[in-house]
């Protein structure tokens, strides 16, 4: 081998420098990064996201506030006081009154919690009868897939509104009922995305991998499917509970909704709503919570898509 | 004479959310005019990046040129403007990208897509326009061009497609044709098309080309000039003679020899490790922890570009006067030394008649995925598939161990019947590897239990620590490390991946082990790595492989037998050395002269056999011989089915005139 | 194509058979009957029967339900039990008009508006351009349109004095209510626009359409937008259903004589025939407009347009 | 090809679409001339809370269609600014020395909108008509209470003939009454007493009532438009007898269902009047156009004597005492409702110049520490215990805030919890009529100036349960005597025992307030008269000042 070399050749090395020392097969087969959980790989960049953060931040501090507020004066929510009717936010009732004179901080928080429960416990029972029926429709493809299908077709020929107020109409109103019958339309959404989302992944190498050891249906559905499907889910729920928030708030809003003395965003807002007028504050607060949960649950999802998302990951 | 292109000394950066990739890291390169300059190498080397970079097509967002020059007919690219830049790639430098289902869009036109480019530089009317896409499509070889540019790019087959992307980049005449990949997504016959398609564009033309591709056959058949590149440099560059025939650099070697040729015998050469993690770039050559030659100076210092003649020069300590003389060729010799003993194989393991697999479509239609196939598998052999894509050789791999139920046939698994009851039982005795590295692993689930899963679902494990045992023993049997048990899927590169993979199916100590396309998605220098890994794991434990791919050469290493497919049906089975030297079926012949060689001179002097269209549908395949729409000997009588008959000893072929 | 709409059509006639047995059932186990009055509460019990018989509320239940259906058949959803001797099918038509009027516009609005700003939002990705956009969107969709109704009336009616605060007259009329409803619309479908444009901005095709030597804007108005917009018809869906929702409270709001305040009317009356006209009417407006979507992908989507839709 | 299809049918569609959208209010270009006052009309413009739901007069049941008849249409007798019976279709009135014989003398020259004359006939008519089974309406017992035969022919048991309305000739009308009714002449001022003109009524046959012109008029305006969803536009009726006393050539009556929307467009200067939701009050409360009104109508709790604990009368009576009602009228109402210590209504007629309520004096009086007294005595009695107790109410504001009042006094002063269950009003007098309550919030409107509308409602024949299972043999046979009673101070004195024994002794109601109005004027708008009970709007004698 000939070397026609120009620059290189006034400098001169040692000579061990030359010497074969042959290859470092573990350096390159090392992994640099610290052990990270595809949990712990998602917090990170969620992190990233400042409004994701920020949003979680107000989400995390109005959960506390409802459940705190109630209790750091000493009104209660159902408590009134004739003589104080509609008084201005002060010393001694820091949100003011409404026409009963039921101190507004309390009844704030007490109705933010109500509306949270409503709210997260009818997404939680969506997702597990969507999860169930999506789960089940792609799982067992075909006919049976063919049929719950076209179940789920029609329901969404139905527009939920309507089911919802038809519900509540006949049944006792209450907390459990608008959550019912949040509960009975809400489901479909989530059904279509978790069955697509199994579908996928029944035709995955890994799941096939699964079946080839001799894998049980049980034991794909929870050890496959189901960690690999979590993601969606929480990322819908994120985007259910402010929906429903906003179905309650609509619902006591056009009167069907949850019954005096108890309080919820909802019915905050539409009491306010009738004296905005004179009584601002009354239809200020609340709706200042409502779009503050919804924002920040909107952008907490938005989120935690980006960061649990597998289509964003690439 | 000057050059059309030169590229001095160009560095790209992404950000990306783990930090910097350091993609290309100081390549100096030049493209004459009407020449044709190969780009090599794996994925992530910085290829497609520096075409991009040409292009002037690198996302805005994140990525970075942070010095260099592109010097096109003496004016630097990267300091145009983004009128002056439109100007070039409008006129000047076009591109043709890998995919061919992406790159067009799906909401216009063919026709309109072709000619959009030129319709504004040419001030062309709408009849002028029609009249130059079907002109182009007339050049690229698009037949019915008149009613072709009217329709939609789902309408076109994949091959097709790469023709149209082929015709909207020659639209305005460019000096300058970058293909990204042009063929990676095609299949070989489709491939030897396109091949010959842009050779012949540049003979007509006269444009320089700049073809990046991961596979040196390829390169051995188009180009004039070749650079590797490896971890975002260039490490060797100059002729494709020189490239090929007097390689100078480690990692050259290591890309040549662990591409088998239809000779390659005995244990492969393969490049160990992994490619370097570019955020954090090494110290020194990015490839000496891959290279068995690694001087002590490699760690220390990154080597400067020395020239071995004018045009050849590589990046390599090995060229410093001071530097030992390694003999390349040797390096070669010794490993074709050591043959290997092959077994007497009687047994017969698995025995298929007859089997049918046909799906159901939602329209109502049958898919014929799998139509009447016959075959044995003996213990302890190697059985080979082979076919483009749509042939049903996955399904019937699948179809073997369960995956799906098939529509017809009998499988007999040491004389027992496959069926329900027994799926459980065989689960553990047939194996199977799978193709995408990156699919066919749980993201959400740690290698330990990955590897495990097999293990807990026989229960051949008493407890946990016994557990743990048998997974690091399987991790070492695959060439990984034990701390690689905690980690998560997506840290790993796609060979690891791979080896992860081939340790979960060895777990429950498997007898068969089929490997549906085990290597197709792996870089070249990986792909020797787990193709040595299976010779070995077949040796020490004794297995049966079904081996299922579209890489001929690999096959024919690979396996004693060889079965080759067509559209769901067995066109023709022999030993391998049999089908190599004696194919009798022209679909056989046909896809054997398809196959590029690594050999510049080889490649540019053989004659080879040309399939013409595509693969028909498998939903409605032609009647008798399904081969005869492509057959460049097809009869009438090849209306007829043509009977699976055993012609010579072992050689079984489907044809009338075989 | 043909078997497509033919399925589909089948599905509708179910979907509203099923909706009008499921009303009709909801409705027969609610409360009272439309002539629970303050004053008829001293009728005695015959006389109060005899009022039943005029409705034929006295009939045997699955007797009322034959005739229910068989009504619905041919086009009679029965008489309105609050606006006395009126049939329910003649009440949805006079109101219908005002209803569309508003959520056409919205709609319009709406996806002019939204597709624009998601754009912009897309394009300026990361800048202060899209932050604005998003927040707009965020809050679009966070802030109660109930809300938003009562303050544009207060301000932009009352105060301002720019545009009529509330009833039905005139054009003008239309225009606060439009924008009141069309907020959540414009928020919803600019940020779908958004994501469903950095999408496509990444896709391949767009590479090649620059690498192809085409202007920004010519790549941005041929190839991204088409093929980003060819999914927002899919949330048309969800868009109508909030158009809907949001309809209930604002034509309340702003004194519009549209369906749904005759909707939310009959609930608060136990209108029970109207509630039920509405709701199969609703029903069947929604399916309709879903199926209007369904084909309307068709013809923008070459690739299903072909094949029709398999799923 | 098939894509051609498509765009057409889709621009058809919205073609449809956009054509059928645009039917605003025919008015809409007429109507421009409302603010200026075009041509020195003097317009008022007055606001409907709801749709109006019927204009038919003898099936509608409710105030908005009456408030819109009143005033189109005319009686024998109209009430006057005071709500005291004025001769209006009829110029005199003989009767009878028993007081059962009513001979109405109509007045000359009177027409319908048409030109055609009001004969006593199109009287007979009507009243006939509201009374017929397959014809009448909820309020035909109006008429059947009280005159002869009117009942049996109404259950569809007597024959036509035996009804006891006469037209003598086409200017007699003779009327024979069951008993001695001193209201008889207010009663037909009412709506289902005013006439229908047969022909007419066979010409439009099923449209009759359904828009403005299948309506023949007799009243002070005619309607020139209406819809039910928009409202009414009414138009001076040149044919009215007494057209030239009109204060007003045109009144618009737009239906406007949100309270603030109302404020809004009064603000605007869009409305004339309008009024106000509790929650504007106070910022009104010393306005110039402020000023409320109260009505005939008595709110209070229904307990059911047929269901624990209400069955045990001490603990009716701690309730009745338990809560205030001054508090509920002016603190949490604050809408001009007045607080109720007792049944009848302050401003009805008793005997002479004297009020009911003046003769009578309060009945309740809130005691919380003698509601407590009663309380134990009563839980003595049943045994110690409470069961659970739910207050039944209505969906609206009002009757929400009621029971929320309720639910918070009672809490206070006796420490008792009580739930509320709120009904959608039809299905809260459903709960009632099924015996489905332990005790409710409920309320009357009179239907005519006498304390028997009220009272005559407990008689218990049958028991009722919406009157809370109430029957007192006392009670009842004071009422009846009542009815049959000649002498007005005789009859006043037993209906004012019969209220005492009704609070008092039995405990049957507790009285929460009598239902006002606040509301806001123009100050151009003057004598404008709303009367207490039966059909309220009159604006016969509205003045629109310039």
């Amino acid at each position: 081998m000939q070397q026609t070399n120009q620059s290189e050749k006034q400098v001169v090395f040692p000579e061990e420098m030359f010497k074969v020392v042959g290859r470092k097969e573990e350096e390159s087969e090392k992994i640099s990064k610290p052990v990270l959980s595809n949990w712990q790989d998602g917090w990170l960049r969620l992190k990233k996201n400042k409004a994701a953060i920020v949003g979680l931040f107000i989400i995390l501090t109005i959960v506390l506030l409802s459940f705190v507020g109630p209790y750091v004066n000493e009104y209660a929510y159902d408590e009134a006081h004739y003589d104080k009717v509609y008084s201005q936010p002060n010393n001694e009732h820091w949100l003011g009154t409404d026409k009963f004179g039921r101190d507004q901080w309390t009844r704030l928080w007490e109705g933010t919690k109500v509306s949270l429960y409503i709210a997260v416990l009818a997404a939680l029972l969506d997702i597990l009868i969507g999860i169930t029926y999506g789960a089940v429709s792609a799982w067992k493809g075909g006919k049976v897939d063919n049929i719950m299908q076209r179940i789920i077709e029609i329901l969404v020929g139905i527009p939920n509104l309507i089911i919802i107020i038809l519900l509540i109409m006949i049944m006792k109103p209450g907390i459990i009922t608008i959550m019912l019958a949040m509960v009975i339309t809400g489901w479909v959404n989530m059904a279509r995305l978790v069955r697509g989302q199994v579908y996928k992944l029944k035709t995955q190498e890994y799941v096939l991998a699964s079946r080839a050891l001799g894998a049980s249906t049980s034991r794909i559905i929870l050890g496959h499917m189901l960690p690999n499907t979590l993601g969606i889910i929480i990322i819908n729920l994120m985007f259910t509970i402010p929906s429903a928030i906003f179905t309650e708030a609509f619902l006591s809003f056009i009167g069907l909704g949850l019954q005096e003395p108890l309080a919820s965003l909802g019915v905050l807002i539409n009491d306010g709503f009738h004296s905005m007028r004179n009584q601002f504050y009354l239809l200020a607060y609340p709706a200042i919570v409502i779009v503050a949960l919804m924002v920040s649950f909107n952008m907490l999802a938005d989120g935690l898509r980006d960061a649990f998302d597998p289509k964003m990951r690439k | 004479m000057k050059p059309l292109l030169s590229i001095r000394n160009l560095h790209v950066s992404f950000n990306t959310y783990a930090g910097k990739v350091h993609a290309v890291r100081g390549i100096d390169l030049t493209v004459e005019k009407g020449e044709t300059l190969a780009i090599v190498g794996e994925s992530g080397s910085g290829k497609s990046v520096t075409s991009k970079a040409i292009m002037g097509l690198l996302p805005k967002q994140n990525a970075l040129v942070e010095q260099g020059e592109i010097l096109y007919e003496g004016r630097d690219l990267l300091s145009l403007n983004k009128k002056e830049m439109i100007k070039i790639r409008r006129s000047e430098i076009a591109v043709i990208f890998q995919d061919p289902m992406t790159a067009l869009n799906p909401t216009m036109k063919v026709g309109k897509q072709v000619v959009e480019g030129a319709i504004g530089h040419q001030k062309l009317n709408k009849k002028e326009a029609n009249n130059l896409a079907m002109d182009l499509f007339d050049m690229v070889g698009i037949p019915n061009p008149e009613i072709r540019i009217h329709q939609y790019p789902h309408e076109f087959s994949g091959g097709m497609r790469q023709r149209v992307v082929i015709a909207m980049a020659l639209a305005n005449k460019p000096k300058l044709l970058i293909a990204d990949e042009p063929t990676t997504a095609l299949d070989v016959t489709i491939q030897a098309q396109i091949l010959d398609l842009l050779r012949d564009i540049q003979q007509k033309t006269g444009t320089s080309i700049i073809f990046i591709t991961h596979d040196l056959g390829v390169v051995a058949n188009i180009a004039d000039a070749v650079a590797v590149m490896y971890a975002g440099q260039i490490v060797e560059k100059g002729k494709v003679e020189e490239v090929f025939h007097e390689p100078v650099h480690p990692y050259n070697w290591g890309l040549l020899n662990s591409m088998p040729n239809m000779e390659t015998k005995g244990k492969l050469y393969s490049i160990p490790g992994s490619p370097p993690d570019l955020i954090h770039p090494p110290k020194g050559d990015a490839f000496a922890p891959r290279n068995e030659f690694a001087l002590a100076i490699d760690y220390k210092q990154a080597p400067p570009t020395f020239h071995v003649s004018e045009t050849h020069s590589a990046k390599t300590w090995l060229l410093h006067p001071q530097a030992p003389k390694i003999n390349y060729k040797k390096v070669k010799g010794d490993l074709e030394t050591e043959l290997e003993v092959k077994l007497n194989h009687n047994d017969v393991l698995l025995k298929v008649s007859n089997l049918k697999k046909h799906f159901k479509l939602p329209s109502k239609q049958i898919l014929k995925a799998v139509d009447g196939i016959s075959l044995e598998i003996k213990k302890g052999e190697t059985l080979g598939l082979v076919g483009e894509s749509g042939c049903g050789k996955s399904t019937t791999g699948r179809t073997l161990i369960g995956l799906y139920e098939p529509t017809e046939g009998e499988i007999l698994y040491n004389k027992v019947p496959l069926n329900e009851t027994s799926k459980k039982e065989f689960s553990q005795k047939i194996q199977m590897i799978f193709q995408d590295p990156y699919a066919s692993l749980d993201p959400r689930k740690k290698v330990e239990d990955i590897i495990a899963e097999g293990l807990d679902i026989h229960r051949l494990v008493k407890d946990k620590q016994e557990r743990q045992k048998k997974v690091q023993t399987l991790l070492d049997a695959v060439g990984l490390q034990s701390d690689h048990a905690q980690r998560f899927p997506h840290e790993f590169s796609g060979g690891q991946r791979q080896r992860i993979g081939i340790a979960r199916a060895l777990a429950v100590e498997p007898e068969l082990i089929i490997a549906d396309e085990p290597i197709s998605a792996l870089d070249v220098s990986i792909q020797a790595q787990v193709v040595n890994l299976l010779k070995k794991l077949q040796k020490d434990r004794n297995l049966t492989y079904l081996f299922i791919a579209h890489d001929l050469s690999m096959v024919k290493y690979i396996s004693d037998r060889i079965g080759v497919m067509y559209l769901g049906a067995m066109v023709e089975m022999a030993s391998s050395d049999d089908l190599y030297k004696n194919p009798l079926h022209p679909y056989t012949q046909a896809l054997l002269s398809a196959v590029p060689v690594p050999d510049p001179v080889v490649e540019k002097t053989r004659e080879r056999i040309i399939l013409e269209g595509n693969l028909p549908s498998p939903v409605n395949p032609p009647q008798g011989c399904q081969f005869r729409t492509r057959c460049p000997f097809a009869t009438e009588k090849c209306a007829e089915i043509p009977q699976w008959r055993e012609v010579e000893k072992d050689h079984w072929v489907a044809c009338h005139y075989a | 194509m043909k078997k497509f709409i033919l399925v589909r059509l089948t599905n509708i006639l179910l979907t509203l058979f099923l909706i009008a047995t499921l009303t009709f059932f909801l409705m027969k186990t609610l409360p009272g009957s439309p002539f629970d009055e303050e004053k008829l509460m001293n009728l005695s019990e015959e006389l109060r029967m005899e009022f039943y018989a005029k409705y034929g509320l006295d009939e045997p239940i699955h007797i009322q339900y034959m005739k229910y259906i068989g009504g619905i058949v041919q086009g009679d959803l029965g008489l309105s039990y609050y606006y006395k001797e009126q049939p329910v099918s003649s009440l949805i038509m006079d109101r219908i008009g005002p209803s569309t009027l508003i959520g056409l516009q919205a709609v319009i609005i709406g996806l002019s508006i939204g597709i624009i700003l998601g754009m912009v939002a897309a394009f300026k990705h990361n800048t202060t351009w899209d932050y604005f956009t998003m927040i707009i969107a965020v809050l679009g969709v966070s802030v109660p349109n109930f809300v938003l109704a009562a303050f544009l009336q207060f301000y932009v009616g009352l105060k301002w004095g720019l545009l009529p605060v509330a009833y039905w007259e005139s054009y003008d009329h239309s225009l606060l209510p439009t924008i009141a409803l069309s907020l959540g619309v414009v928020a919803q479908i600019a940020r779908f626009m958004r994501n469903e444009m950095l999408e496509v901005l990444q896709q391949d095709y767009i590479i090649t359409a620059q690498a192809k030597g085409l202007g920004d804007w010519i790549v941005l108005v041929r190839h991204a937008i088409r093929n980003a917009m060819i999914p927002i018809v899919t949330i048309l869906g969800p868009v109508l259903v909030s158009l809907l929702t949001g309809s209930l409270v604002i034509e309340n709001i702003f004194s519009i004589p549209g369906i749904g305040s005759l909707f939310v009317d009959a609930i608060k009356m136990n209108d029970y025939t109207t509630i039920m006209g509405l709701t199969l009417f609703y029903s069947a407006f929604f399916i309709l407009a879903m199926l209007i979507v369904d084909i309307l992908y068709g013809i923008i989507d070459p690739r299903i347009r072909v094949h029709g839709k398999e799923t | 090809m098939k894509l051609n299809i498509f765009k057409k049918i889709g621009f058809f569609v919205l073609v449809i679409l956009l054509l059928s959208a645009c039917n605003f209010s025919e008015s809409s270009d007429g109507d421009s001339s409302k603010k200026a006052g075009g041509e020195g009309k003097k317009v008022l413009n007055l606001s409907l809370e709801n749709d109006i739901p019927d204009l038919n007069q003898v099936t509608t049941t409710d105030g908005i269609s009456f408030d819109i008849l009143n005033n189109v249409m005319e009686g024998l007798y109209r009430l006057d600014e005071d709500d005291a019976p004025q001769p209006a279709m009829a110029k005199s009135v003989d009767i009878s020395e028993d007081k059962l014989t009513y001979t109405f003398h109509l007045r000359d020259g009177i027409k319908w909108s048409n030109g055609e004359a009001v004969t006593a006939h199109d009287f007979v008519y009507s009243w006939l008509r509201a009374l017929h089974p397959d014809t009448s309406g909820s309020y035909s017992f109006i008429i059947a209470d009280y005159i002869k035969g009117a009942e049996e022919y109404a259950n569809g048991e007597g024959k036509q003939e035996d009804v006891a309305i006469k037209a003598n000739d086409d200017k007699t009308l003779v009327v024979e009454l069951n008993e001695p009714t001193p209201y008889f002449l207010g009663l037909t001022a009412f709506a289902t007493y005013f006439p229908l003109n047969e022909k007419f009524i066979n010409s439009v046959g099923d449209e009759f009532g359904l828009n403005h012109e299948s309506i023949l008029y007799n009243g002070p305006f005619v309607l020139t438009e209406y819809d039910q969803a928009m409202g009414v536009k009414m138009e001076r009726n040149d044919h009215y007898w007494d057209t030239d006393n009109l204060k007003v050539d045109e009144v618009s009556m737009k239906v406007i269902k949100e309270k603030s929307t109302e404020l809004n467009l009064y603000e605007s200067g869009e409305l004339d009047r309008i009024t106000l939701s509790a929650n504007d009050v106070n910022e009104f409360k010393d306005h110039e156009e402020f000023s409320t009104e109260t009505e005939f109508t008595s709110w209070y709790l229904q307990f059911n004597l047929g269901k624990a604990p209400f069955d045990n009368k001490n603990i009716r009576k701690a309730f009745q005492l338990a809560y205030n009602p001054e508090t509920l009228a002016t603190n949490v109402l604050n809408n001009g409702s007045e607080p109720a210590y007792s049944l009848i209504p302050p401003e009805m007629q008793g005997v002479g110049d004297k009020s009911f309520r003046e003769l009578a004096g309060e009945v309740i009086a809130p005691d919380y520490d003698q509601a407590k007294e009663y309380l134990e005595k009563g839980l003595d009695e049943i045994g110690g215990k409470l069961p659970e107790i739910e207050v039944l109410t209505a969906d609206d504001t009002v009757a929400k805030d009621a029971a929320t009042f309720i639910q918070s006094q009672i809490k206070e002063n006796l420490n008792i919890d009580i739930s509320i269950v709120t009904k959608p009003y039809s299905g809260r007098l459903d709960a009632m009529r099924e015996d489905d309550y332990q005790f409710a919030i409920s309320k009357w409107g009179a239907d005519y100036n006498d304390a028997m509308t009220y009272l005559d409602l407990w008689v218990g024949d049958p028991i009722a349960p919406f009157r809370g299972n109430y029957h007192n043999p006392d009670y009842m046979n004071l009422v009846y005597q009542a009815k049959e009673e000649k002498d007005e101070q005789k009859r006043i004195d037993l209906l004012m025992k019969a209220e005492r024994i009704l609070l008092e002794e039995d405990s049957v109601l507790g009285p929460l307030y009598y239902q006002g109005s606040a509301y806001l004027q123009k100050p151009n708008i003057d004598n404008f008269v709303s009367h207490p009970y039966g059909a309220r709007l009159d604006l016969k004698y509205v003045i629109v000042n310039e």
